[in-house]
């Protein structure tokens, strides 16, 4: 599984992507952002305000109840401010 | 309809010209074009404005939405561009171009299509001013305008 | 803030740069061009417009209109471009552009001065299409999309 | 006083201006376009449906009890088509 991080979100955690393989148990999108926050200091810090934490599966927004599956492509990144 | 990520600058008026020349069935055009602002607690220093995408995501969700408005409004063509990287006050930033037989149409589609890519489509503005940074944060009356399109 | 009625055609891009060029204080700009469509009910043969109107009234109750809309919304500026004559399907009739910091008032703008335009602006429109000759009838549709900016 | 006619209106009448002296008790937009459908049967063909004419007087939209007086730019016009 692949995770990428955007602006405030990649500077924060100090990286833009990781490869991962969180356990079986990790089925969900709010599963993921839960185990990804006991991974570094940072990871936790920057993951806290669910607020500011916007999630994609597969390039799709997602909700945290939406399904992650080995493979997938997740994509973390505070709200977008494009336009 | 097309659209195109991009760091190049586009030009409003030559994409216009290619959208309507020959068509004799379009009766309103609408262009809707984006530019950086003065930062408004800007400091002394050069203002300067980078914004970050997440590419494979944004083409794929723009189609998407290109798509949702040619469903919603009788549109002959539509346009979008949004531009990445670095950019200076005075710069364009995006440009949307709605086309159709009726001009409430062209305005409406440009309006949703504006209020969609400001709430969904994933870019982010740096702005850096001398030393300063700032990552600009999302507005609650963005998160309205666009929810006027939920129905 | 300009008010142009004139026979010639105009040339959007060129109007849109010289609005925005040098400016930093402008975020949004909405430009909204009209043009000639085929007739619904056309016949075989030439289709030509040719567009009336009432000079002295037009230029007067245009500059008014302008007053308005930079009333009602913080514009930064304002074009209204209006021909008359001749005109064949796919020739430019109208140009409005409207420029803010903010892109709300942009798109409103241009959709009440537009809305004006087709229910107050003394032009008439004669459509030929070989030997047949018809002025056009104003429609019911227009005066309800008018009717929306009187609160 | 100085009467303008556009468009159709101008076609049916057969003139697009003239220069008319009504009597004084013409005091009214409405007294004015009764007092003008007695200048021919032109006249009253092409003012006979009210819904068909706009008035202006001096260049700007009139009502019905709208004054005219003696020097008043008045036209007459069917319902706009611009835009």
């Amino acid at each position: 599984m692949r995770v990428l991080y955007f602006a405030l979100l990649r500077e924060r955690i100090g990286m833009a992507e990781e490869e991962i393989s969180p356990p079986a148990e990790v089925r969900t999108v709010a599963d993921l952002v839960i185990w990804l926050r006991g991974r570094s200091e940072q990871h936790d810090a920057a993951l806290a305000n669910p607020t500011m934490v916007r999630v994609a599966v597969n390039q799709d927004y997602a909700q945290p109840s939406d399904a992650v599956r080995p493979g997938d492509e997740i994509a973390l990144f505070p709200p977008v401010t494009g336009g | 309809m097309t659209v195109r990520v991009q760091r190049e600058d586009f030009d409003t008026g030559k994409e216009l010209d290619r959208m309507t020349a020959g068509q004799t069935q379009i009766g309103a055009v609408v262009t809707f074009t984006g530019l950086v602002r003065d930062f408004a607690d800007a400091k002394d220093g050069v203002q300067r404005m980078t914004l970050e995408h997440y590419p494979g995501m944004t083409q794929r969700q723009l189609e998407t939405i290109v798509a949702e408005a040619r469903h919603r409004w009788p549109l002959d063509d539509c346009l979008v561009i949004h531009r990445y990287g670095e950019l200076m006050p005075g710069d364009r930033i995006v440009l949307v171009i709605t086309a159709s037989a009726h001009r409430q149409a062209a305005f409406e589609a440009g309006a949703f299509l504006v209020d969609w890519l400001k709430t969904k489509a994933p870019f982010w503005k740096l702005e850096e001013d001398g030393g300063q940074r700032r990552w600009v944060e999302a507005k609650a009356s963005d998160d309205e305008a666009a929810s006027r399109w939920n129905r």
